[in-house]
C-alpha cells in the first residue's frame, strides 16, 4: 500500500501556488493530508503533482472581522476546536470537531481540507452551512468569494477550477444583541469519530420571553452536501420555543428526500435526521435559557 | 448490476438504426467515450473516462457489435475495457431495440454491468455507481438526440450521413462527427452527480425522459 | 510516474529524531512512517493499515501525536520527532506510560503498543488530568486486537496519576 | 516445593523490548540485499485465466522479476497439502502457490513482482496484463445446493463438499415425548482475525541451494517447515522457520499459505532473499475468515424447561477452498451439546464451497457459532415457559455430580466425549452474584423513563488442550541461567512469562533467571503450533516435566557431590542446599559437571547436561466452561446499542498467571462483541468484497468497549500434570450470544427476536419497527 510517483510542490505564496496550479496537471493540494494520504496509499488517486500548501505563510489564521469569525483554510482542526474566538464565537463548531476523527488526525486535519474533501457526512462543512458560511477562494484570475450554499457541485466535488485553491472561509457568527443564542450538535456514527451516519447542527437566537428570533438547522449525511431545513426553521421564528415545537419540527427533518448508498437506506437515515434534529434543537434550547427549560 | 434505460430519437427506427450502428459517430455522444481506432467487422477499441467524487478512471478496451438484426432493429454490444491504473476493470452486455413510437423511434437499452478490482470495492460510493451509469445513458441519449436535431436543421439525413460507415483500420481524426456536437469531455463530475442527485430526489422516472 | 525525472521526485531533508538530526534525501512519495523504519531504521513505529485508522504508526511531531502513514517524509523537513524509540530516557528509565503498560498488564502481541504509548504519552504531558471517558477518546483512533483496551486504559490512568505527581 | 511463582500475577518477561519499540516483527528483521514482492492478485470471484502479460512490468525500472506459476515449476502449480486431511471430502479443493488456469476468488494470488521496493513492485503489479474469462460466483450460502446454482469450481458437480452427521440418543423419542418444541433459523456471519500485524514471509537461500532460512509471520512455524520440507525436497535440517515477534494471530495465521511456499519458491529461483509483507489491503481478501453458517434447529424441552434434545441442520461456508479441511464444521459439530445434559441430539452439517476467502479457524474457531444457536435455543425455551433464562440453564446443565461427563458425542479418534471437571451451575452462580440481583427492578424502572436496558447470558463448555503434543527442553547453563526451549510459539499470549513461572519453582529460580526460546525450528526438533487454547495445556505441561527432571537430576548429582540424603536437598535461590545447613552447590556448578570436561568421566548413571526435554502428549481433552452475562442499553431512536456492564465467570482449571488469564478473556470478550455488533465482511452478487478498509469493517474501538469484571474458578483437570485448561478463546465463545441475548431482552416490549449476528443499529431499528 505504497502511493505512486508524483512531482512535490512546495509553494511558499499564494501567487507561487496559483502560478503552479496555472501551469500543471493532474495535481492534487495536499494539506492536512488525512483524506488525500489514504487515497494515495491505497492508490485510488494517482496525480502527477502533490502540491503541498503547509509552506505558505498566513493560511493558518483565526481573527474577527466585520464580516465574521475569519478561519485560515491551513487551520488544524485541533487549534480550531481549542481557539479562543471560536469557543466565544462559534462554539458549535468546537463542539462538532469533537466528533470529527481522532486526535492524531485533528492535529494535521485541517477545515479547509475537509470542506474541500466533501465527504457527505462531515461535521466542517455541516457547520459552514449552519452559518452561511463565506469561502474565500483564490486563483490566477484573483480572489473570489463563493456562498457555502454553491460550494458542493456534486459527490465530493467542490466549486473550484483546477487552477484555484481554498484559502480560507468566514462565519457569519451571531451577535447575541440582547437575546440569548443556544446552539446543538449531534450525531450518529457507528463508533466515536467515524463519519457521521446523519449530523444536525443547530442554533437558535431566543428574546426574553422565549421566542425564537432566529434558527439555523443543517444537516449532514442526508444528501451529497450539506442541507439546510429552510422549512424548520422559518417554523421555528416567531415562536416559543419548547420540546413540543422541537418535536414539530424536528419531523420535517425526516420528510426530505435522502441518499443512499451501499449501506444505509433513505428510511434510516430519515429517522436520524429526524433524531439528530431534535436532539440538536434541545440542547440549543437548553443552553439558549440556561438550562431553565429541560 | 443491471441498468435498464430507454429514450426516444425523432427519427423513424429505419433511419435510427443505421445511424445507432454508426459507432464513430455515435461514440462522440457517449460522455468521457472517444474511440482509438476501427479493428474491422463492428469491433472497435477505445476508452471511456468516470469520475466518481474525487476518483478518475479512465477505461480503455473493445466493444464489439453482435447479433445485428437489421429487421427487428436489435442489436448487443459487448464492452470490456481495464482501468490504466489497475484498479479494476468493468465489462458491459447492452442489448439495444428500437421500436416506432409516433413520428420516432423508442430505444431501449438494457444494461449489464459488471465491475471487478478497487473499482468495485469503493463500500460506500457503490450506491452511486449505478446511478452513475444510468446518467451516463442518459446523457448519450441527449447527446444523440440534439445530434440528430443538428443535422436535420442542416438539412442532412440522419441516413445519408449514417451511410459512410468507416470500416478497416481507419484513422481515427477522420472519424470526429460531421455535425457539432455538445462537446464532451470526461463526463464532468457536475453534470454527472447533479443528475444523480436529481435521481436520487425522483426516483419515480429512472429511465430517462 | 516514468516521465517525472529525479529531481522532482526527491528532496534532501533534515529532520531531528529522538534527539538526533538526521540528513537525508527521500524519495516524494515515501510516508514519513516508511523513512523511519526503513532509512533511519527506527522499526519500532509500526505500519497497521497505511490508511490512517489504525494508529499503530502513532508518532510525536513537533509535540502532537500524528499518524505517520498520513504524512510524507519530506514533509518532516525540520520538524522534531519522538518515536517509541525515544521515550525511555537515555539511562533507561522508562517513560511513566512504557512502566504502567508493564504493570497493568496493557500489551499482549506488542503491535499496536508503540502507538497507543506514544499517544498517551503525548496527550497525558499536555494534561495529565484526563479520566477514564477522556482516555478512551484520546487512544479512539488506536486499534488493539488483543486486550479488549482495559488494561490500556487502566496504564493509562495509573501514569496520569504518577505524571501528576500523586505519589 | 512451594508454588510462589506458578498461580502469581508476574509481570511479562515479553515487556520491556516491546514497549520500547525493540520488539522485532517480521517486517523489522535487518535483512541487507533483500528484494521486495507485491503479489498480483484475481480481481475476479471466479474466472479462467487466458493469459498473462507481464512484459510491461518486467520492463519497469526497479524491477527484478515477474514470477507466474509456470516460471516457477510444477510445485507451484501444485495444490497445497490440505493442513488437516479430510476423507469425507468427495472433491477436496486446496490453492496452489500461484494460480493457473483458473482463479476462485477476489484476492487468490496469482503472480509475484519482485523489485528494489515494495513501492516500485506495486507500480509493476498494476502493470501486469492478465486477460481473464470470468465465470458466474457462488456467493450465495442458501442456496449454494439448489439445482441450477453456480459452481464455485469448475471441477466441482456440487457446491457440497461434504456433510458431517452427530448426535446420540433416541432424537425421535425425545422429539415425541417432550412436553415442548420450538423451531429456530438462526444464521452468523462472516469476518476477519485482523492481527494488528498483518501476514508476512521472508525467505533467504543459502548461495550452495541446500539450505534456506524462512521466516514467517505464523502461529505454527513447524507447519510451515513441514510444508516447505516436502515441497522443497529438503531435510527438515536445511529449513530453518522462524517465527518473530508476532503480531497477533487468533487462527488464521496458523495456516501455511500460498505466500508462505511461494516466496520461498521465488527465493530459491532468483537465489535472492525476498520479502512479502501483507498489506491491510491484501488482508482482507487473502487472509482466511470466518463464521458464515445457516441454521435450522428444533429444540425439545420439558414441562420445567430442562432442555431434552436439540436436532438441526447446518450449511456452512467454507468459501473457495478448504486449506484446513473440514475443522471448522467439525469444531462447530464437536462443541455440541455444549454444557447442557441432553438426552439426544442430532446434527448435519453440508460443508459448502463459495467464491469467497476460504475459512479456517478465527479465536473460537466452530465453537462461538455453536454456543451462539444452543444459547439462542436455550433463551427461547425460557421464554416460551416464562421462566427465567437462568433457570433454564440450571435446570438443562451437567450436574457437578455427573462429572466426569460422557456427552454422547464421539472425539476424533472416535473415543467418548468426556467432560473432565467443573461446575457449571455454581460458575453461573458467581456470574449471577456478581451482575446483582435487582436488575428486574432496573429494567422496569427505565423502562417507565422509556430507556431500554436488557439482560443477556452466555454458557460455554470449551474443548482446550487439543492433541498431540508440544515439547520443552529445560537446560542450566554453567553460568547459572536456565535455558527453556520449546516449539510453542507466542502471538502476545505470554509464553514466555508462563513457561518461566512454572519452571522457576521447580528450580528454585526465579523467572527472570530463565531465557525462553519458542518459534525457532532449529532450536527445538519439534512443534505444532499455537492454536485453540492449547499451549498452556500442552507446552506447559511439557515444561514442568521437563523442569521435574532436570530438578530431580540436580538432586541427585548434589546428593554425590554435597554426601547428602536427596531427600534432605532443597532447590533455593539457585543452589541446592542441604536443609539446616549452610552446605549447598549452585545450580551452574552442577551444570559445569554434567557439561564435562575432557578425560573426566561422569558420575556413574548420570547422562551429560544438566538438562531434559519432555513432550506432553494430550490424549484426553481438558473442557473449561463459563457463564457471562452482560448489561445493554439500547437507543430506539437510532438504533444504538451501548454495553453497560459485562461479568464473566469462568473456568480454566488451575490458573499459571491470572493476570494473563485475565487479558486472554477480555481480549477474546471483545473480539465477541466486534462479531456481534460491528464486524460484517460484505460481500456484493458477484463475489467483490465491499468492505475492504478500516472505514468500511468496523473494528471494536475503546470508547465502545466496557469493562469486563472477571471471578474465577478453579477446577482442576486431572488429565494434566499441572491441572490447567485453555483459556485462549474462552472469552470469545460465548460473548456474540451474550450480547444478542442482552438486546433482545431489552427490546423485548416491542416482541423483537433476534436470530443472527452481526446486528446493526440499522438492522434493529428495522426489528423494532416490525415489532
Amino acid at each position: 500500500m505504497k502511493a505512486s510517483a508524483f512531482a512535490y510542490h512546495d509553494p511558499k505564496t499564494v501567487q507561487e501556488l496559483n502560478s503552479l496550479l496555472g501551469s500543471l496537471d493532474n495535481v492534487r493540494i495536499l494539506a492536512g493530508g488525512q483524506s488525500l494520504m489514504p487515497m494515495l496509499n491505497m492508490r485510488y488517486a494517482f496525480p502527477d503533482h502533490v502540491i503541498d500548501i503547509n509552506h505558505i505563510a498566513g493560511l493558518a489564521e483565526v481573527v474577527m472581522t466585520p464580516q465574521g469569525l475569519r478561519i485560515g483554510a491551513m487551520t488544524r482542526q485541533r487549534i480550531v476546536r481549542e481557539h479562543p474566538l471560536v469557543l466565544e464565537h462559534a462554539p458549535v463548531l468546537a463542539e462538532a470537531l469533537h466528533w470529527v476523527g481522532h486526535v492524531q488526525t485533528r492535529a494535521r486535519g485541517t477545515i479547509g481540507g475537509s470542506l474541500c474533501h466533501l465527504d457527505p457526512a462531515a461535521e466542517q462543512p455541516c457547520i459552514a452551512a449552519l452559518y452561511d458560511a463565506v469561502l474565500h477562494v483564490s486563483g490566477p484570475r484573483g480572489p473570489r468569494d463563493v456562498a457555502m450554499r454553491d460550494w458542493v457541485i456534486s459527490y465530493m466535488t467542490p466549486n473550484l477550477e483546477p487552477d484555484e485553491a481554498l484559502l480560507g472561509l468566514t462565519l457569519p457568527v451571531w451577535s447575541a444583541q440582547g437575546q440569548s443564542i443556544g446552539h446543538g450538535f449531534h450525531e450518529f456514527a457507528r463508533r466515536h469519530g467515524d463519519y457521521a451516519i446523519v449530523a444536525a447542527a443547530a442554533l437558535v437566537s431566543l428574546d426574553a420571553g422565549g421566542v425564537v428570533r432566529r434558527a439555523s438547522i443543517a444537516l449532514a449525511g442526508v444528501d451529497v452536501k450539506p442541507v439546510r431545513l429552510a422549512v424548520a426553521e422559518q417554523a421555528l421564528v416567531g415562536h416559543v420555543l419548547d420540546q413540543a415545537l422541537i418535536g414539530t419540527v424536528s419531523a420535517m427533518a425526516a420528510t426530505i428526500e435522502m441518499m443512499e448508498d451501499a449501506h444505509i437506506t433513505p428510511a434510516y437515515r430519515g429517522r436520524l435526521a429526524q433524531t439528530m434534529t431534535k436532539r440538536a434543537l434541545s440542547d440549543a434550547l437548553n443552553r439558549a435559557t440556561g438550562g431553565r427549560n429541560v | 448490476m443491471k441498468i435498464d434505460v430507454s429514450f426516444s430519437v425523432p427519427v423513424p427506427p429505419q433511419q435510427a438504426w443505421p445511424l445507432l450502428l454508426d459507432v464513430p459517430r455515435i461514440v462522440p455522444c457517449l460522455p468521457g467515450a472517444s474511440l482509438t481506432a476501427d479493428l474491422g467487422d463492428n469491433r472497435y477499441k477505445g476508452q471511456a473516462t468516470v469520475k466518481v467524487g474525487p476518483v478518475q478512471l479512465t477505461f480503455a478496451g473493445e466493444a464489439q457489435i453482435t447479433d445485428i438484426d437489421d429487421a427487428a432493429h436489435t442489436a448487443r454490444v459487448i464492452a470490456k475495457g481495464a482501468d490504466a491504473k489497475g484498479r479494476g476493470s468493468a465489462s458491459a452486455t447492452a442489448d439495444f431495440a428500437l421500436v416506432a413510437e409516433g413520428e420516432g423511434t423508442l430505444i431501449t437499452v438494457v444494461t449489464d454491468l459488471q465491475l471487478v478490482g478497487a473499482v468495485a470495492q469503493y463500500g460506500r460510493a457503490q450506491g452511486l455507481i449505478k446511478e452513475i451509469a444510468s446518467q451516463i445513458v442518459e446523457q448519450f441519449a441527449a447527446n444523440l438526440r440534439s445530434d440528430i436535431l443538428a443535422r436535420s436543421q442542416e438539412g442532412v439525413s440522419a441516413s445519408s450521413a449514417a451511410t459512410d460507415r468507416p470500416t478497416g483500420d481507419a484513422d481515427v481524426a477522420s472519424m470526429a462527427p460531421t455535425a457539432p456536437v455538445a462537446p464532451i469531455r470526461e463526463l464532468s463530475a457536475f453534470a454527472l452527480l447533479w443528475g444523480v442527485i436529481k435521481s436520487l430526489f425522483s426516483r419515480k422516472n429512472q429511465s430517462g425522459q | 510516474m516514468s516521465e517525472l525525472d529525479h529531481a522532482q521526485t526527491t528532496r534532501h531533508i533534515s529532520v531531528t529524531v529522538n534527539g538526533t538530526v538526521y540528513e537525508s534525501d527521500v524519495l516524494t512519495r515515501t510516508h514519513l512512517g516508511d523513512f523511519l523504519r526503513q532509512e533511519l531504521g527506527l522499526t519500532g513505529t509500526h505500519l497497521g493499515c497505511e490508511h490512517g485508522v489504525c494508529g499503530a504508526c502513532t508518532i510525536i511531531l513537533d509535540g502532537q501525536p500524528i499518524r505517520s502513514c498520513l504524512m510524507l517524509a519530506v514533509q518532516a523537513n525540520g520538524a522534531t520527532i519522538r518515536t517509541i524509540e525515544g521515550l525511555a530516557q537515555a539511562d533507561g528509565t522508562l517513560h511513566p506510560v512504557q512502566e504502567a503498560f508493564w504493570d497493568k498488564h496493557g500489551l499482549q502481541c506488542g503491535f499496536c503498543t508503540p502507538g497507543m504509548v506514544t499517544t498517551l504519552a503525548a496527550v497525558l504531558e499536555a494534561d495529565p488530568t484526563l479520566d477514564e471517558t477522556t482516555i478512551r477518546e484520546a487512544i479512539s483512533g488506536n486499534i488493539c486486537r488483543c486486550t479488549g483496551y482495559e488494561t490500556i486504559v487502566d496504564a493509562a490512568l495509573q501514569a496520569a496519576s504518577r505524571m501528576r505527581g500523586d505519589h | 516445593m512451594g508454588a510462589r511463582y506458578f498461580g502469581a500475577a508476574v509481570k511479562r518477561l515479553e515487556d520491556p523490548k516491546l514497549i520500547t519499540g525493540r520488539g522485532q516483527y517480521l517486517d523489522d528483521i535487518p535483512m541487507p540485499g533483500v528484494l521486495h514482492v507485491a503479489v498480483v492478485r484475481s480481481p475476479h470471484a471466479h474466472a479462467l485465466i487466458n493469459a498473462i502479460d507481464a512484459s510491461m512490468a518486467r520492463g519497469h525500472a526497479g524491477v527484478v522479476a515477474v514470477l507466474t506459476a509456470d516460471d516457477l515449476g510444477e510445485m507451484a502449480r501444485k495444490p497445497m497439502p490440505m493442513m488437516a486431511p479430510a476423507p469425507m471430502v468427495k472433491t477436496p479443493l486446496t490453492q496452489s502457490p500461484l494460480a493457473h488456469g483458473s482463479v476462485h476468488y477476489v484476492g487468490e494470488a496469482v503472480a509475484l513482482v519482485v523489485a528494489e521496493s515494495r513501492a516500485v513492485a506495486e507500480d509493476a503489479a498494476a502493470m501486469v496484463m492478465v486477460d481473464y474469462d470470468p465465470l458466474p460466483a457462488m456467493v450465495d450460502l442458501a442456496h449454494a445446493l439448489n439445482e441450477g446454482a453456480a459452481v464455485a469450481n469448475q471441477a466441482l458437480q456440487s457446491n457440497l463438499a461434504g456433510t458431517l452427521k452427530g448426535g446420540f440418543g433416541d432424537v425421535a423419542g425425545v422429539f415425541a415425548k417432550a412436553a415442548h418444541v420450538f423451531k429456530e433459523s438462526l444464521s452468523l456471519h462472516r469476518g476477519g482475525c485482523h492481527a494488528m500485524e498483518c501476514r508476512g514471509v521472508m525467505a533467504r537461500p543459502d548461495p550452495s541451494g541446500n539450505r534456506i532460512d524462512i521466516w514467517s509471520s505464523t502461529q505454527s512455524p513447524y507447519m510451515v517447515r513441514r510444508a516447505l520440507a516436502l515441497c522443497l525436497g529438503m531435510d527438515e535440517a536445511s529449513v530453518r522457520v522462524t517465527a518473530p515477534d508476532v503480531g497477533g494471530g487468533f487462527g488464521p495465521k496458523a495456516v501455511v499459505y500460498a505466500e508462505d511456499y511461494a516466496i520461498p519458491l521465488a527465493a530459491r529461483h532468483l537465489g535472492r532473499a525476498l520479502k512479502w509483507v501483507e498489506d491491510r489491503g491484501e488482508h482482507f481478501v487473502a487472509t482466511t475468515q470466518q463464521r458464515d453458517q445457516l441454521w435450522e434447529l428444533e429444540v425439545a424441552a420439558d414441562a420445567q424447561g430442562r432442555m431434552l434434545g436439540v436436532r438441526g441442520h447446518c450449511l456452512h461456508d467454507n468459501g473457495a477452498y478448504l486449506p484446513y479441511g473440514v475443522v471448522l464444521p467439525v469444531t462447530s459439530m464437536s462443541s455440541f451439546p455444549g454444557p447442557y445434559a441432553l438426552e439426544a441430539l442430532e446434527i448435519s452439517i453440508d460443508v459448502i464451497y463459495t467464491n469467497m476467502v476460504p475459512n479456517t479457524p478465527v479465536r473460537g474457531a466452530g465453537r462461538p457459532n455453536t454456543c451462539f444457536v444452543l444459547e439462542r435455543l436455550a433463551d427461547r425455551v425460557a421464554r416460551e415457559l416464562g421462566i427465567s433464562r437462568e433457570d433454564v440453564r440450571r435446570r438443562s446443565f451437567v450436574q457437578v455430580s455427573q462429572f466426569p461427563y460422557e456427552t454422547g458425542m464421539k472425539a476424533r479418534d472416535g473415543s467418548p466425549v468426556s467432560y473432565d471437571t467443573g461446575d457449571y451451575v455454581q460458575c453461573l452462580e458467581r456470574a449471577v452474584d456478581k451482575f446483582e440481583s435487582d436488575f428486574k427492578a432496573r429494567q422496569d424502572k427505565a423502562r417507565a423513563e422509556g430507556r431500554y436496558i436488557g439482560m443477556g447470558i452466555a454458557s460455554y463448555v470449551e474443548d482446550t488442550g487439543l492433541a498431540p503434543y508440544e515439547g520443552a527442553t529445560i537446560r542450566v547453563q554453567p553460568n547459572g541461567k536456565v535455558l527453556l526451549l520449546t516449539g510453542a510459539a507466542a502471538q502476545g499470549q505470554g509464553h514466555k512469562t508462563v513457561f518461566a513461572q512454572i519452571a522457576a519453582d521447580q528450580l528454585g529460580i526465579t523467572p527472570q533467571d530463565i531465557t525462553v526460546e519458542a518459534g525457532d525450528t532449529s532450536l527445538f526438533p519439534l512443534g505444532i503450533g499455537t492454536i485453540a487454547s492449547r499451549v498452556a495445556v500442552t507446552g506447559g505441561s511439557s515444561v514442568h516435566m521437563a523442569a521435574v527432571e532436570t530438578r530431580a537430576k540436580a538432586i541427585k548429582v548434589a546428593s554425590q557431590v554435597l554426601e547428602a540424603q536427596e531427600a534432605d536437598l532443597v532447590l533455593e535461590g539457585g543452589f541446592v542446599k542441604v536443609s539446616g545447613t549452610d552446605r549447598q552447590v549452585s545450580l551452574g556448578q552442577l551444570a559445569l559437571m554434567l557439561h564435562g570436561n575432557f578425560g573426566q568421566p561422569l558420575p556413574a548413571g548420570i547422562a551429560p547436561g544438566l538438562s531434559a526435554t519432555a513432550f506432553y502428549e494430550a490424549r484426553q481433552t481438558t473442557f473449561a466452561n463459563g457463564t457471562n452475562l452482560c448489561e445493554v442499553e439500547v437507543d430506539i431512536e437510532t438504533g444504538a446499542v451501548k454495553i453497560l456492564r459485562y461479568v464473566v465467570a469462568h473456568d480454566c482449571g488451575t490458573l499459571i498467571n491470572p493476570m494473563l488469564v485475565d487479558g486472554q478473556i477480555r481480549g477474546g470478550v471483545v473480539h465477541g462483541i466486534g462479531n456481534a455488533l460491528f464486524e460484517r465482511m460484505i460481500y456484493d452478487e458477484n463475489g467483490q468484497p465491499q468492505t475492504t478498509n478500516y472505514g468500511e469493517y468496523l473494528l471494536p474501538l475503546a470508547t465502545e468497549m466496557p469493562r469486563i469484571e472477571i471471578v474465577h474458578m478453579e477446577s482442576p483437570s486431572p488429565r494434566n500434570p499441572i491441572g490447567v485448561k485453555g483459556a485462549g478463546e474462552g472469552g470469545t465463545i460465548p460473548a456474540a450470544a451474550c450480547v444478542i441475548s442482552a438486546i433482545e431482552d431489552a427490546l423485548s416490549p416491542f416482541h423483537v427476536r433476534l436470530s443472527s449476528h452481526p446486528l446493526s443499529p440499522q438492522d434493529l431499528v428495522k426489528l423494532i419497527d416490525q415489532g
